[in-house]
């Protein structure tokens, strides 16, 4: 009673981003809707059009889900030749009644974390943080907008209050891959030698250098919480370096798997394009009981044991302490600004625009 | 002088059974395989096994996903067709004596220009595809003339610097995909090619284009040139004996370029494929993951192979179909992509060492040789 | 173990070792040994072999029948199939070369088994001493030269080897196998590139040992040599023994009997008589440089007219190479002038030359004259494969059709023995891989012929072969350019000779004036006043 | 403050690729070749992080050096005793790799993709003026020096370039080939090995299902770099990892990519990489018989 497949992106599971939070959706609906789960990894872009059409055509499937925005052309296309198949596409969009797009406000969530960064900077003496991305794809730009506006409205709030002129400066690099932890690590070393008090990592694989590099930097100075800082992204990563990343950015592509198996599941599917914003829940600054949430499924899975969960749970707590109390506050502050749509923030999926967010966000 | 003079006719005789050792060194070669695949899949089924998956499942989605139905064998098709190319750029080389991994840049160098091209020049349909394809192979060549004028004239080894060009071509093309060659409507790729310059699939619902066409015609091309023309000739004289090249009145740098521009040519067709011959994005992605790894893949379908274009083929269809096999090993059995590669390695390596089964030959054959031995040193002493 | 500080053989005579023939008890038993290659090639049938102690034992035989072969499994180098070997009486285990040399058994192979890249000294302590302890180069040179000095065979430590010409490789090769301090020593084919000189100095340095004990096989396809330095000789003949018999009193024609079964030993042919002609290779001031960028060929000229063999005689390593490669189109030509058939040839390559009318076996087969891997089909056209009468309609196609023709006629003319077309060259025996070679350049028709050593290493039977070829196409009205360090040879078919000493041309002699010994001190340099002329 | 940085990269960067090309120079010197680094660095980085997290950093250095030295072995095998292709044998080394890593993983640690490093289980950092640097750096130069007095003052140097060139000549020399090679193939894993360890209980701290990201083939090209003399696989390594670190810290200035776009300064480390070797390196011949099987008959 109830069938689902997943087509992942070429990362496959284990991308520490949208691909393994999709899985996290697609294991909660096994377990709270009793689904049956099917996944299929893609060894090359070349492999979605077959791999979908292979589920399709086994016609055993209510919502066939394809995860990343690469995989919108052969969904539109096997969405035309299968009218009658449900799908859900993350990440893209799929004008077609049968598909069920669902996109994610990643600059609204970066925008959040972005406040948190400067300020976290600002208060402790600092006037640079960073974000070390993957290959410059649309969506990352979207990301790295998100994160300089917040930067920029932060630092606004900042001066406002303390009737100040601060600045922040945001240090940006596209490392060219989503695999190669080392290249994140040296490229998060650079910004860390230049300053940057908190480094945003976009970057998959790639990432997992990042928060190596922030820790050992604060370990080099003694530290056992940061300054410096990381933030995660996609999922609530908080534990991968506890006492080291401040916050993540999360994007909850699990509740969009699990949303569209419940509707087709309770006839309520529709085609068309749903976006998940912060006010709907789709992406999100992490919280304490999110990581929790984490660690209670890696321990009943039994890939965790409670003591692990216990020290890392500490870390966790530590950092969130370690970071000023205005940064939370003004995260927050703008937390209920986007929610109410106060204010708005900007999106860039192409050069041209993230070119022109950058200048105009540019606090330098 | 030697007493006895050469017999015309058993001189044929004796070719004909040279020709007969020839075919079952053949066949051998083939049950290398056979016993390869075999110990490779056994190897799996191990691991599978422990590792909880229903391995019987698993072989039966494999078979299923590989050649199960028209679409599947289409798929298994349509996956092969680059590796034949990318696979020839290896085999060719090393055939002439080069160690050329430099396929994987020149393939996207290759799919660059495909878009550049099939996106812009517009032409009636069939030219549109040549001139693509064209284009493609000029870029490919190109990017490989570097590494052979390197070698020439300064002696830079091909490995360093194919492996450097690689490189330089993915970086490039990072660029060229977002800045240069970018779709601004759907900017994780590249423009599409227009229609005229596309392949469209020959079995509606599988994958498979005319491209495989092109890659069987460049295979049994460079079939022709390695066994057919004096340019093999002399290649194949460069691979195995560079100091009798010169001697033969051949030049060698022009061996050495002639090699590197020929594969070359097919890397940079191999990259059109991805672009104008498989459905349905028909663009380059700005993570280059639509070209990602073929390179590398090319050198163990070249190795499997045995570095002949015909044998490039078959391996290439061998892959193919280990690929689009995996996609039902993994609906029907829920077997995870990364197993597919135990097996792929585990067959590979098998391969590597085919005097495993010889040494076992000889081994059972070397007690018959004994008591042959035996036997005709005991008839020597009767006769005596 | 020999006593080397004892003082070098000279008065060897008196102690005239004996033979297991002439009732020595057998220190060295091969037994019925066998050995099956792995490609089913029997090359060896129940084969014994008995050797005294201090007995020098010669192996004769064809080009492949065995010697080789029988030796190697000695060394241990190739396991055999079955047999055993007895060394003092008691069975030893020869697995490895290690274990050969551990048992006292050392040989110096006859392609030389010199790593290119080490000097002399290297290649010589090359897998002796404590494998972590740092090799004691200073012992070593002091030991070596002492050697040297004793034997007369003198060569430099210190240059890598594939600089040195192939002479003095020969040289290192023995000294190495010396150094050893080997029980029993195996020469296979150590003179074929020594001079008369060197290959005497050799024979007294092989005398000296036997006289104090150590035991000799030699393998050599020179009778002379065979009858001057044997105490016994052992005869294969596809892989199974004809025979043995005590040198004492045996003749050339006794021995090349029982090698070839045949009762004459072959002579050269007829040479006819032509009128003086036209010039067909005019060389002019040459100089050449060699590997190492000095003058490896010195202002050399001299000129070939049709129908007659000029010989180059000289010492390997006094620039025959150089100056056959330079007229061959592979090196280029430093300074001077050379015309072939009045067109010069300067700064053409090897494609441009053959059309010019010129054919060249090289020096070294192996390297250069074919392709080891291909087969005789594929070998047959090396060179000629771009001609358009190898081609089909479809442009650049090779008609295999018309190459199959071609090579079988050649096969054919040139009686070259080879299972089939399709056989690898590298299975045909060095005689027939040369005649093939020989055949090839011969049915370019051209109007001269670079023949480089083009008998070295073959048995009585191809040598004739090819020399008759020579002799042949000299009579055909060809020009031959010969160069050979067998003095016999050169004798043998020369109508002019050269001799070359450091690069130089010493003096050229026509055939009245022809001297073994005066020929053999001008190879040494010794340039005596009477060759001006 | 960057400079500084520039340099700990460059040198942290360099160990990976020198350890794997001194290891790769012996073997290719002895005669075996092994295209499939990258796949031991892969399982050598994993099995690594099992043996630190069950007896420290140590620990986990050495298990990765002994699964190293049992892949180089496994390679031995059918380079040297079965004759077979190491090149084939490389390349399929490298696909399972990733399989079995992958997989490895998920079955170890119960999620997919990667792995941290607990602090306590991974190599402590040295503090020096510079900064926080690896121990590994000074193993790095202490491992190139072994292998260089080992193939330059050794008897055992002379006989693993004597198989390397002339295998007959070797044997009839006495010297027992399969012996050397098979040392020489088992070196060449073993100091992989140790470099997959440092990537994954060093380095990197983490364990993912690509760790050495194609630095398995940049030893490779290191080692044609470096001529085979393992000083000069210090040098490429630490021309290779600046140039590297130079790219990625210079592509994070604003002002600098808005002039050269920052694909084309990452671009570096492969430009000069090339150059060097084309204007300075030139023409290298390897052992003439590296990568062939030898066969007695
Ligand atoms: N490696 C090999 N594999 C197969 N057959 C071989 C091999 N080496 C030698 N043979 C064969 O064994 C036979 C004996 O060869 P061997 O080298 O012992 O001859 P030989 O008497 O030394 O000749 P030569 O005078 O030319 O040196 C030949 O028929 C040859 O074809
Ligand atoms: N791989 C092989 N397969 C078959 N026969 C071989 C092989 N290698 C060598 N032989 C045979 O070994 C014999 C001796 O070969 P070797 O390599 O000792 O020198 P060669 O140049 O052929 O001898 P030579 O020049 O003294 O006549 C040859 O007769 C050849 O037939
Ligand atoms: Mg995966
Ligand atoms: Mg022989």
């Amino acid at each position: 009673q109830g069938s689902l497949a997943i087509v992942y992106d070429v990362g496959g599971r284990g991308d520490l981003s949208f691909n393994d939070m999709a899985a996290l959706g697609g294991e909660r609906a096994v377990r709270e809707l009793g689904v049956r789960l099917t996944e299929v990894e893609s060894a090359s872009t070349a492999d979605f059009l077959p791999n979908l059409r292979a589920l399709a055509r086994s016609r055993q499937h209510d919502v066939i889900v394809g995860v990343g925005f690469l995989i919108q052309d052969a969904m539109a296309q096997v969405a035309e030749e299968f009218p009658n198949q449900k799908f859900a596409l993350i990440d893209g969009f799929v004008d077609a009644p049968n598909v069920m797009s669902i996109s994610f406000a990643d600059h609204e969530g970066s925008a959040l974390v972005g406040a948190l960064a400067a300020i976290t900077a600002l208060e402790n003496g600092g006037d640079t943080v960073g974000i070390v991305l993957g290959i410059e794809i649309p969506i990352l730009l979207r990301f790295e907008v998100g994160y300089r506006a917040g930067v920029r409205w932060a630092v606004d709030r900042y001066n406002e209050i303390h009737g100040t002129n601060k600045q922040v400066r945001v240090l940006y690099t596209y490392t060219g891959a989503f695999d190669d932890p080392a290249r994140g690590k040296t490229a998060a070393e650079a910004m860390l030698g230049q300053g940057a008090t908190v480094v945003y990592q976009v970057a998959g694989g790639t990432g997992l250098g990042v928060f190596e590099a922030v820790e050992s930097a604060a370990r080099g100075q003694g530290k056992v919480v940061g300054p410096p800082f990381a933030i995660g992204v996609d999922s609530a990563q908080d534990y991968i370096s506890p006492g080291f990343i401040a916050v993540s950015m999360v994007k909850r592509v699990d509740n969009g798997v699990f949303e569209a198996i419940k509707r087709a599941l309770d006839g309520t599917f529709q085609g068309g394009a749903v976006t998940l914003k912060l006010a709907e829940g789709g992406v999100a600054a992490s919280s304490v009981e999110m990581v929790e949430l984490f660690f209670d499924e890696a321990v009943a899975a039994g890939a965790k044991t409670p003591e692990e969960k216990a020290v890392a749970m500490a870390g966790v707590r530590a950092a969130r302490e370690a970071v000023p109390q205005l940064a939370w506050d003004l995260l927050n502050e703008l937390d209920s600004l986007i929610r109410s749509g106060e204010y708005v923030v900007p999106e860039a999926l192409d050069r041209d625009t993230a070119e022109y967010w950058r200048s105009v966000l540019s606090t330098y | 002088m030697d007493p006895r003079p050469v017999e015309q006719r058993e001189l044929e005789a004796l070719s004909r059974r040279e020709r007969q050792r020839q075919l079952r060194g053949t066949f051998a070669g083939l049950a290398e395989i056979v016993v390869a695949l075999v110990i490779g899949l056994f190897v799996g089924a191990l691991v599978m096994d422990g590792a909880g998956y229903d391995w019987k499942l698993a072989y039966e989605g494999l078979l299923i996903g590989a050649f199960g139905d028209q679409w599947a064998i289409a798929d298994t098709l349509a996956s092969a067709t680059p590796l034949i190319l990318t696979g020839l750029v290896f085999g060719l080389s090393a055939r002439a004596g080069y160690f050329n991994i430099g396929a994987q840049g020149q393939m996207i160098v290759g799919a660059l220009a495909a878009v550049a091209v099939g996106a812009h020049v517009s032409a009636p349909p069939v030219m549109a595809v040549t001139l693509t394809f064209l284009a493609a192979a000029l870029a490919g060549a190109l990017w490989a003339l570097p590494a052979a004028l390197l070698k020439a004239t300064r002696g830079v080894h091909e490995v360093i610097s194919t492996i450097m060009f690689n490189w330089i071509a993915h970086y490039t093309a990072l660029y060229m995909v977002f800045n240069v060659l970018n779709d601004p409507r759907s900017a994780e790729r590249t423009v599409r090619v227009l229609p005229e310059a596309r392949l469209g699939a020959i079995i509606p619902g599988a994958d498979m284009t005319a491209a495989i066409f092109v890659a069987v015609g460049v295979a049994l091309f460079m079939y022709w040139l390695l066994w057919h023309s004096p340019w093999g000739y002399e290649m194949r004289i460069a691979g195995l004996n560079p100091s009798a090249l010169r001697y033969a009145g051949a030049s060698p740098l022009w061996s050495v370029n002639l090699t590197f521009i020929l594969a070359g040519i097919a890397a940079g067709i191999a990259g059109a494929t991805q672009i104008i011959g498989r459905p349905p994005t028909y663009a380059l992605y700005g993570d280059l993951s639509n070209v990602r790894n073929l390179g590398f893949d090319g050198i163990a379908v070249a190795l499997i192979g045995r570095n002949h274009p015909l044998g490039i083929i078959l391996a290439a269809i061998f892959i193919g179909a280990m690929g689009a096999g995996s996609r039902m090993m993994q609906i029907m059995a829920g077997v995870p992509l990364d197993m597919v590669r135990i097996v792929h390695g585990t067959v590979i390596i098998a391969l590597a060492a085919p005097e495993v089964w010889s040494l076992l030959g000889k081994f059972l054959s070397r007690g018959r040789a004994r008591r042959e031995a035996a036997s005709t040193a005991h008839s020597k002493t009767v006769q005596r | 173990m020999p006593d080397r500080s004892a003082p070098p053989a000279g008065a060897a005579g008196q102690y005239k070792p004996v033979s297991v023939l002439a009732g020595a008890p057998p220190w060295l038993e091969m037994r019925g040994i066998t050995k099956v290659y792995p490609n089913g090639t029997r090359a060896l049938e129940n084969v014994d072999l008995r050797v005294a102690k201090g007995e020098i034992h010669g192996l004769l035989g064809e080009n492949g029948a065995g010697k080789s072969t029988l030796m190697k499994i000695l060394s241990g180098i190739l396991p055999f199939t079955s047999g055993r070997i007895l060394l003092g009486g008691r069975e030893v285990s020869l697995r490895s070369t290690h274990d050969a040399l551990a048992h006292g058994i050392g040989m110096v192979h006859q392609h030389f088994s010199l790593v290119p890249t080490f000097n002399a000294l290297d290649n010589i302590i090359l897998g002796r001493g404590a494998s972590l302890a740092s090799p004691d180069r200073a012992a070593a040179r002091k030991r070596i030269q002492r050697l040297m000095e004793e034997t007369g065979l003198h060569a430099p430590l210190d240059i890598p080897i594939e600089q040195l010409p192939v002479g003095t490789q020969q040289r290192i090769e023995i000294l190495k196998t010396l150094d050893r301090n080997v029980d029993l020593l195996i020469l296979d084919e150590p003179t074929a590139v020594l001079t008369p000189q060197e290959t005497d100095q050799l024979f007294e340095v092989l005398n000296g040992l036997a006289a104090r004990g150590t035991t000799i096989i030699l393998i050599t396809h020179k009778l002379r040599e065979v009858l001057a330095l044997t105490n016994a000789v052992t005869v294969l003949r596809s892989g199974r023994v004809v025979g043995s018999r005590l040198t004492e009193g045996a003749t050339a024609q006794d021995l090349a009997r029982m090698m070839v079964g045949t009762e004459r030993l072959p002579e050269v042919k007829e040479r006819r008589q032509h009128e003086k002609t036209e010039p067909v290779l005019r060389v002019a001031g040459l100089t050449v440089k060699g590997d190492g960028g000095q003058d490896a060929v010195k202002n050399v000229s001299f000129e070939i007219n049709a129908g007659e063999i000029f010989a180059i005689a000289g010492v390997t390593g006094n620039g025959q190479s150089e100056l056959i490669e330079a007229l061959s189109g592979l090196r280029p030509i430093a300074n001077g002038r050379a015309y072939l058939l009045g067109h010069s040839i300067n700064g053409k390559g090897p494609r441009e030359l053959y059309r010019m009318g010129l054919a060249h076996v090289p020096e070294d087969r192996h390297r250069l004259g074919m392709v080891a891997q291909f087969s005789v089909l594929e070998n047959s056209i090396l060179g000629v494969h771009h001609e358009p009468r190898f081609r089909r309609g479809l442009p650049g196609t090779l008609h295999w059709g018309k190459v199959r023709r071609y090579a079988r006629d050649l096969v054919h003319r040139f009686q070259v023995v080879t299972p089939s077309l399709a056989t690898p060259m590298r299975s045909l025996s060095g005689g027939n891989q040369q005649k093939l070679v020989v055949g090839r350049e011969l049915a370019k028709s051209p109007s001269l012929i670079i023949a480089g050593q083009p008998t070295r290493g073959l048995d009585v039977g191809a040598t004739a072969a090819i020399r008759d070829l020579l002799v042949d196409i000299r009579n055909e009205g060809k020009a031959v350019l010969l160069v050979s360090a067998d003095l016999d040879e050169v004798l043998a078919l020369a109508d002019r000779v050269a001799v070359m000493y450091e690069g130089e041309i010493l003096a050229i002699l026509e055939r009245h004036e022809f001297d073994r010994e005066r020929i053999g001190l001008l190879m040494g340099g010794v340039h005596d006043g009477s060759a001006a002329g | 403050m960057l400079v500084q940085s520039l340099i700990l990269a460059a040198i942290h960067a360099m160990v990976p690729l020198t350890v794997t090309a001194t290891g790769e120079i012996l073997s290719e010197r002895a005669g075996v070749v092994n295209i499939g680094l990258e796949g031991i660095l892969l399982i050598s980085a994993f099995t690594a992080v099992i043996g630190a997290e069950a007896g420290g950093p140590l620990a986990g250095l050495m298990v990765g050096l002994l699964t190293g030295a049992l892949l180089g072995l496994i390679h031995g095998i059918i380079a040297v005793y079965f004759r077979g292709d190491q090149t084939v044998s490389g390349v399929g080394l490298n696909i399972l790799a990733l399989g079995v890593v992958a997989i490895g993983i998920v079955d170890r640690w119960g999620a997919a993709g990667f792995h941290r490093v607990d602090r306590a289980f991974r190599v402590q950092p040295l503090s020096t003026p510079l900064g926080a640097m690896s121990p590994m750096v000074i193993v790095t130069i202490l491992l190139a020096a072994l292998t260089w007095y080992l193939l330059q003052h050794t008897n055992l140097g002379l006989k693993i370039q004597a198989c390397g060139e002339n295998p007959a000549a070797a044997d009839a020399a006495g010297v027992r080939v399969e012996r050397v090679r098979m040392f020489g193939a088992i070196y060449a894993g073993a100091l992989t090995g140790l470099a997959g360890a440092y990537l994954s209980v060093d380095w990197l701290a983490t364990i993912t299902e690509n760790l050495p990201a194609g630095r398995g083939f940049i030893a490779l090209a290191t080692v044609v770099f470096s001529r085979l003399n393992p000083w000069l696989a210090v040098v490429g390594g630490l021309i290779f990892g600046f140039f590297d670190a130079l790219g990625l810290i210079a592509s994070t200035s604003q002002e600098l990519t808005r002039i050269i776009p920052y694909q084309f300064i990452q671009m570096m480390p492969y430009v000069v990489t090339l150059l060097v070797v084309a204007g300075v390196i030139g023409r290298f011949r390897s052992p003439s018989a590296s990568g062939q099987a030898y066969r007695r008959e």
